[in-house]
């Protein structure tokens, strides 16, 4: 699974994006797996009003089903324009 | 129809009468074009801005475009759209963006282009960061572009 | 405060994006700019369109468009308008207007755009006259022109 | 008094613009005077739907009242933009 960060994401949690080996089925699960990292994982992932999440360059949810070759990816509100 | 489609995300600016010409070029029923350019203000939120630097998610973004874009196909009848996002770093008074919409009437071109917009501020994964005399800081998106997207809703979702 | 206003009546063509140019040139607070294009299109209510003739009544054409922008500065937060109609012989593709706006935001700039076109469709004193197959016509006035210019009437009045 | 036409009204009277000597006081005694000229003169100034009218270059009505040294505009609806 290639899982990518964005913009202060990305900053905060100091990756860009990372290939796992993840279980997961859902975005749910591999947020739970992320969180195990640490506080600041788990308090930025767990930050409902600003987390944006994308499977396989889709806007998805928290309930989105994942298969192992998917690409997910973590982000703030979008700010262009 | 397939009308002409424009979406480009780059590094270098770009000429809006050059577009302008493009999207009417090969169509002479087209009547009306809307174009929206977005700017580099130096002053946001009270702080004076230095540069900006803009990131985007490769691959989503277009892809988030396109299907913006044939939303608002969906709604008016357009016979051509061009957005062109630029990305790295901009100075004060630099041109961010670029949405046109042509029509055969001017309502249509107005509305599309009004539509591309918000959904754009809302849904394309772009960041900006904002060089301050007190540093770098990411913008924080704002609740207006959750409202602007609203109206659009009445008549329908995306 | 007096905005950047420009109001020219010419037979020359324009370049939107000198244009656009000039209206932020001076001023790095602008973020937000739209611009309206209107072309000659080669048919209209189902006549073939080989050229078009536009008129206008020199004096009371630049005295009605710069009514159109006060009555636009005092309804938007506007940074800037400009306001080109040509006249004279056009072909089809030929641009025949163009309306900027500028503001800090994009809904006052698109509303305003939108605006001023309305105002100008129904107030400014220019006539077309097209030259088909069958000989050359006036163009009528379109009732839909009516309807739009009313939108803007239940807020404010002219 | 200085009488300018327009467009198809003016293409229909074969009158670009012309000084006259009126002492018409309204748009409408302009009107009556004008009409004297003929028929086509009279119908073409009679139809209100179509017929707008300019006073020293300000949109007027057929009751707007007249200077001796007023500028006066017969013109179609416009159709620019």
């Amino acid at each position: 699974m290639l899982v990518r960060y964005f913009a202060s994401l990305r900053e905060q949690l100091g990756c860009d994006s990372e290939q796992i080996n993840s279980s997961a089925t859902t975005v749910e699960q591999l947020i739970s797996e992320l969180s195990q990292r640490g506080e600041l994982w788990q308090q930025l992932l767990a930050d409902n009003s600003r987390l944006q999440i994308a499977v396989n360059q889709a806007i998805a949810r928290r309930n989105s089903p994942l298969q192992p070759e998917d690409e997910v990816a973590f982000f703030p509100p979008v700010t262009g324009g | 129809m397939a009308i002409p489609v424009t979406i480009r995300v780059q590094t270098e600016d770009f000429d809006v009468s050059t577009e302008l010409k493009q999207l009417s070029a090969n169509d002479k029923t087209v009547g009306a074009l809307v174009s929206f350019v977005g700017l580099v203000r130096d002053i946001n939120e009270g702080q004076s801005i230095q540069a900006m630097t803009l990131e985007h998610y490769p691959g989503m973004t277009e892809k988030a475009l396109h299907e913006i874009v044939q939303a608002a196909q969906q709604r008016w009848p357009l016979q051509g759209v061009t957005i062109i996002h630029r990305i790295g770093d901009l100075l004060p008074s630099d041109q961010i963006v670029l949405v046109i919409t042509a029509s055969r009437h001017r309502h249509a071109a107005f509305e599309s282009a009004d539509f591309l917009m918000d959904f754009l501020k809302s849904k394309a994964p772009f960041w900006k960061k904002e060089n301050t005399p007190e540093g770098s800081r990411w913008v924080d998106a704002r609740e207006s572009d959750e409202v602007a997207l609203a109206r659009w809703n009445n008549a329908h979702a995306l």
